[in-house]
């Protein structure tokens, strides 16, 4: 007993003298681990934005500190290090949670302690129920799930075969397009799957190229699966329409599948994307075209939709933060929270006390891969 | 080891984890310390398995992954309260290592570094696959204890990290408890004798098999109730706590404090538990340090961090 | 029976990966008695300096030559600054030494390199080749061709030549094999340096498939040690046989049963010849000596 | 009547007979020696009959019992050990665990009792610790109790293995080259500790290099040579017979020229 009192002592002590002129922002996220490839380039955007904005005088003058932990994808590390943003850096809000399991981890820290929480990941229940504390920037994979049967639909695809990875992206992404497929007279015919290090998946996809009646694949999966699948496809001759998820718009997939075995490959990615290619009068394009143009001058690297989660993530943090003139969580949480038509580079966001995504399906938009670049076909 | 040594090291161990809460700046210390006990229990089970009876195991993750989601599913599925379902847990641990302890005990070495690496990745395959039951590689939500609340009602109210930290430091002080007496007891000097020669145990009448498969079953229950208690204080599990580097990580922890000895486990535990929070200062040279460290004690301090310790100091006092 | 090819193709392929890391894991058994857990990471450096040195503008043949080189050189570093120093330690010491060795490397991978996947272009170009009613892709022969080269190479090496004897040698009696006048110590590198080649050289093969980034050591490792353990450990043979099987096992199953559960069955496989051969397929039974 | 008998046992290696047809029995409170020059398999004839090897062909009755290749622990049980030609300590125990694990028959209980540390486990224990000082002191050992086995000098381990031997108070106990390793002073005590066995009643089966030894302590001893039984009898008749002087010389010779 003695001891709490002593502890809540210090801790307000802690709180009374950190409250200066800095904005503690904190940040868990997996810049290694299995969802590194995720995790590397919102780590990097992170870093990235807090040296601009504080270059720029920081928030209402306040300079912003950002403390960033590695989770390395693994919930239980996560969990300790959103307990420790929170009770030992005292951060005043959270971005970060890469993958769904990490952010389930940081998700109940945040919510007991009171931390406004934005998350990078996809998985739609981190949204709904709402939770006060907790945001999204990403589209949930249902949403993704929902673009892609819409596109189908408009081909007259309705017999389709689905190739999902094992990780936490396919197969949540895989339970959600089946959920979701019925509304869209959509009927899965065949579903397999492979494991996110396999060499090979001829063995899949000749299963489902032997299925009677599939007139289009999906593969729902990131990092080499997706690739690997896209040059299989190409190598056993199926010729079949082949749909791939949000989880491989970059330039690297193209890089890494071929020319040649990309082609015609769609998917439903953001507008950084293309954003070579929107059209000037695009309320996007200028916020898609500094992030990309700072990313990789900065960095040497192509942007990935990633590391736009983060940006927008970011984005979203430092508007509430302004807003709301003040440090204090619940106020930024509020802030957060009365968002309206913040552009990102994801889409366009305005939160709502039962919303706290902020995006619909609009700001998704359906890509085709022709001659090794990305094009718009909605 | 008598009676009295055996009390002395628990009383240490316990007399640290009452005076540390005293220096801890932040509540943040209380979940870093829940974690080492919560890691330590089930190294502890380790030493039994791996210094007692000189067998390894680098799939005990899988049977911290079955503790784990006995809590998260027994409560939804079955009704049972949380606390029910730690023992669920175990008793299933038990009943799987009781069955394939027997076929994978008769290979050494090596072979048996393979055999329970298959089975480690078998639990966390059926956990990751089975998404309907246990929501896939994201993970699912595992219900509250209730003891907190139940303390609050009657009057003494903590926190969260508090009464982790306070549950799991009971329950590794009796685990390691038990662990010292199996040290002391016929079973325990029957495992550490077919560590040293399989053959001469064999020829005071020690049925080999019998108490390797006893062994592995006790440190099966002990990687349950470490899964168990992980899962209830996180209120979160994803098939991650039943992974290879969880178990290679269990191994390390054993092996990196002292896989002998018990007390030597426990700092070993708390060490691989503190590295990964100290070490991010390193940020990106984390891993690097990591293993770096990994490589020197093994390679410098061979028998562990505190028995090479303990032996440096002696060979100084004499 | 197109089918049937197909998966047979995917699994020789897969296996022949397999086989790769296995017949690296024996050659360093064989000379120390240690399972090498950083073995997997020797075939990352083989991909990841070739990607970086070929993108540097080099010569993709000299690119691969330079990665294998410096493998090497990591290999032998290994032997001499983590294994000799631990000379006797149990196994369980050893695994940790090499697996905190392979967290090391990884680490440094992804310092020196970076955290995004690459791939090299196949050799003989991207046109699958047609046969018996299925396809596969020239890079595939590559693999495949390296993996039977490699253990023809240590099957002759090992029972053909004096100093392949002397690494047995070291391995069975360290002391015996001083007195007789065996360099235990040049041994000892020469295994090192061979096996981190001969992970290079998977590495170099399998990118133009597999892709390579800092992180694909460990899975290639587990498998490469299952493969090796079905085997036998220690014997070429044994590596070759326990690779492709471990790879068609995996194919098949994904064919015919479950894509979800193939590694779950490989390794239900695998359980059950340990059962019945507790050595592996090709492995010596040892008779204890009391 | 015999307690140990051995009937036509025989095992091959590899397409190699290393024993072939030997038969022989030892009554209690006897000596038995087996020797023969070395390689002549007198070692492999020992862990047949003590459940290590599983013999090819023949039979080993204890008691009148067939116990042929019974798993080690369960001839323990019935009253049969062993020692080791190379030793098989328990390193990492001390001298006094060593010997207590040899009470392990005496000592064992439900595992439950042993985890909790229940008084009847304590009693257990207490009681069979006074047991195994009394041994310790029986070979002079007693000094060394606490220190860890592998500490130890080979000739000290050898009296230590068969004081855990002996802590299962054994009808049958087969010593494989107790003296071997041993100073003369050394080879004297174990000398006088065979005897001292033998006289209260145990059966003894005995390998052992050291002749005088040999001649001087057993009953009754038989010869192996290339894995087969050339002679048996008293010492005086073994002495004598031509086909054991044969096998010595000619293996003494191989010998020879072996080393040059």
């Amino acid at each position: 007993m003695k001891l709490t009192t002593a502890l809540t002592t210090l801790m307000a002590l802690g709180l009374a003298t950190g409250a200066g002129a800095e904005i503690r922002l904190g940040a868990s996220l997996s810049a290694s681990g299995g969802a590194a490839f995720l995790g590397d380039p919102e780590a990097k955007t992170l870093e990235m934005l807090v040296e601009e904005v504080n270059a720029a005088g920081g928030i209402n003058g306040e300079e912003i500190v950002l403390t960033l932990y590695d989770d390395g994808g693994d919930p239980n590390k996560a969990r300790t290090f959103a307990t420790r943003l929170v009770e030992d850096d005292e951060v005043v809000a959270i971005i970060g949670g890469t993958t769904t399991g990490t952010t389930m981890s940081v998700l109940s820290v945040a919510e007991d302690e009171g931390i406004p929480f934005i998350s990078l990941a996809g998985a739609i229940q981190i949204i709904d129920p709402v939770r006060d504390y907790v945001f999204k920037t990403p589209h949930t994979d249902r949403m993704a799930c929902e673009k892609i049967f819409t596109d189908m639909q408009t081909r007259g695809i309705s017999k389709i075969g689905m190739i999902a990875g094992t990780d936490g992206f396919g197969a949540s992404m895989e339970a959600q397009c089946k959920d979701v497929a019925g509304d869209h007279g959509i009927e899965i015919l065949v579903a397999e799957t492979y494991a996110p290090q396999d060499a090979d998946m001829t063995p899949q996809l000749t299963k489902i190229k032997a299925t009677e009646g599939v007139q289009a694949v999906l593969n729902p999966g990131f990092g080499q699966g997706p690739a690997i699948v896209t040059r299989n496809y190409a190598q056993i001759g199926l010729d079949l329409p082949l749909y791939q998820s949000h989880g491989v718009a970059s330039d690297g997939f193209i890089e890494l599948t071929g020319v040649e075995a990309a082609e015609g490959v769609r998917l439903p990615g953001t507008a950084l994307l293309i954003a070579d290619i929107l059209e000037d009068g695009d309320a996007q394009k200028p916020v898609v075209m500094a992030y990309k143009t700072a990313y990789e001058a900065k960095y040497g690297e192509a942007v990935s939709t990633f590391g736009g989660y983060a940006h927008d993530a970011f984005r979203l943090m430092v508007d509430a933060i302004a807003r709301a003139g003040s440090d204090d969580p619940d106020e930024i949480r509020d802030a957060l929270e009365e968002t309206r038509d913040l552009v990102g580079t994801t889409g366009i966001y305005s939160f709502s006390a039962d919303d706290h995504l902020g995006l619909n399906l609009s700001a998704f938009r359906m890509l085709e891969i022709r001659d090794g670049a990305w094009t718009s076909i909605d | 080891m008598t009676c009295r040594r055996k009390w002395i090291q628990i009383s240490i161990i316990a007399a640290i984890m009452l005076v540390l809460p005293f220096f801890f700046p932040s509540g943040y210390y209380y979940r870093v310390g829940a974690l080492v006990f919560v890691n330590a229990l089930s190294v502890v089970g380790l030493v039994i398995l791996v210094g007692y009876a000189g067998q390894i195991s680098l799939g005990h993750a899988g049977f911290a992954g079955i503790g784990a989601y006995a809590c998260a599913l027994a409560p939804t599925h079955l009704g049972l309260h949380p606390a029910v379902a730690i023992l669920l847990g175990a008793l299933i641990s038990a009943a799987l290592a009781l069955l394939i302890g027997r076929p994978i005990l008769r290979l050494k070495g090596y072979y048996l570094g393979v055999a329970t690496l298959g089975f480690g990745i078998l639990v966390s395959m059926v956990l990751s696959n089975e998404r309907a039951l246990t929501g896939g590689p994201d993970g699912m939500s595992v219900p509250d204890l209730g003891l907190r609340s139940l303390l609050r009602d009657m009057g003494w109210r903590i926190s969260g990290g508090e009464f982790w930290y306070g549950l799991n430091a009971v329950v590794l002080l009796i685990g390691i408890w038990i662990a010292l007496n199996l040290y002391q007891s016929a079973t325990g000097r029957a495992m550490r004798a077919l560590h040293g020669s399989e053959v001469a145990a064999q020829t005071v009448g020690i049925d080999v098999p019998r108490i390797k498969l006893q062994a592995f079953v006790i440190s099966a229950v002990y990687a349950s109730v470490a899964g168990s208690l992980l899962a209830l204080q996180n209120g979160f599990i994803t098939p991650e706590v039943a992974g290879f580097m969880h178990s290679v990580e269990m191994v390390t922890m054993a092996v990196l404090g002292g896989v002998g000895s018990v007390l030597g486990a426990t700092l070993g535990a708390a060490i691989l538990t503190l590295l990964p929070q100290v070490l991010t200062v390193f940020a990106e040279y984390e891993q690097l340090v990591l293993g770096l460290i990994m490589v020197l004690v093994m390679i410098f301090l061979p028998r562990g961090l505190l028995p090479s310790i303990v032996a440096k100091l002696r060979g100084r006092g004499e | 029976m197109d089918a049937l090819m197909q998966f047979i193709f995917s699994g020789l392929t897969v296996g022949a990966v397999y086989a790769l890391v296995a017949l690296g894991f024996t050659i360093i058994y064989n000379a120390s008695d240690v399972v090498n857990f950083a073995q997997g990471e020797f075939v990352m450096l083989g991909g990841m300096i070739t990607v970086f040195t070929f993108e540097a503008g080099l010569p993709l043949p000299l690119a691969a030559l330079i990665a294998i080189f410096v493998t090497s050189a990591v290999g032998v570093a290994l032997n001499k600054l983590a294994i000799e120093p631990a000379r006797g330690a149990p196994v369980v010491s050893l695994i940790i030494i090499t697996i905190g060795a392979s967290i090391f490397i990884r680490g440094a991978a992804q310092i020196v390199f970076d955290k995004q996947l690459h791939r090299l272009p196949s050799f003989s170009g991207d046109e699958p080749i047609h046969m018996l009613g299925a396809t596969i892709l020239p890079q595939s022969l590559w693999v495949i061709g390296g993996a039977l080269l490699v253990f023809v190479g240590l099957y002759l090496f090992f029972t053909r030549t004096l100093t392949g004897k002397a690494v047995l040698a070291t391995a069975n009696n360290r002391l015996a094999a001083q007195l007789v006048g065996i360099n235990t110590g040049f041994m000892m590198t020469l295994s090192f340096a061979l096996s981190a080649a001969i992970g290079a050289l998977a590495g170099v093969l399998v990118t133009p498939i597999t892709l390579v980034g800092y992180d694909i050591g460990v899975a290639l490792a587990l498998k490469g040690f299952a493969a090796a353990m079905l085997g036998g450990m220690g014997n070429p043979k044994g590596a070759l046989a326990g690779g492709l099987l471990l790879g068609l096992f995996e194919a098949l199953t994904a064919g015919y049963i479950s894509s979800q559960y193939k590694e779950a069955v490989a390794f239900i496989v695998i359980l059950a010849v340990l059962f019945v051969m507790p050595q592996g397929i090709f492995g010596e039974k040892k008779t204890e000596r009391v | 009547m015999s307690i140990l008998e051995v009937k036509g046992l025989g095992i091959s290696f590899g397409g190699l007979r290393a024993v072939n047809d030997v038969s022989f029995a030892v009554k209690p409170g006897e000596i038995v020696s087996v020797i023969g020059p070395n390689g002549a398999g007198k070692t492999t004839l020992f862990n047949m009959i003590s459940g290590v090897y599983m013999p090819g062909v023949g039979q080993v009755f204890l008691e009148g019992q067939d116990i042929t290749a019974r798993a080690p622990y369960l001839l323990a049980r019935q009253g049969l050990t062993r020692t080791f030609q190379n030793l098989q300590i328990f390193q990492e125990m001390t001298v006094l665990e060593n010997v207590i694990a040899g009470f392990h028959l005496t000592e064992r209980g439900p595992i439950w009792a042993d985890l909790l540390s229940w008084p009847s486990a304590r009693k257990r224990a207490g009681e069979v610790r006074n047991g195994a000082y009394e041994l310790l002191t029986r070979v002079r050992l007693e000094k060394a109790a606490e220190e860890e086995a592998g500490n130890l000098s080979y000739g000290a381990l050898k009296r230590l293995e068969i004081a855990r031997a002996l802590a299962m108070s054994p009808k049958v106990l087969l010593l494989d080259e107790p003296a071997a390793g041993c100073n003369a002073v050394e080879t004297e005590e174990i000398d006088a500790l065979i005897a001292e066995l033998a006289a209260s009643g145990i059966a003894i089966l005995l390998v052992e290099h050291d002749m005088k030894m040999v001649m001087r302590i057993s009953n009754h001893i038989v010869v192996l040579d290339h894995g087969e039984k050339i002679a048996e009898g008293t010492p005086t008749e073994v002495s004598r017979n031509p086909d054991v002087i044969a096998a010595y010389l000619g293996s003494e010779e191989e010998t020879a020229h072996a080393d040059g």
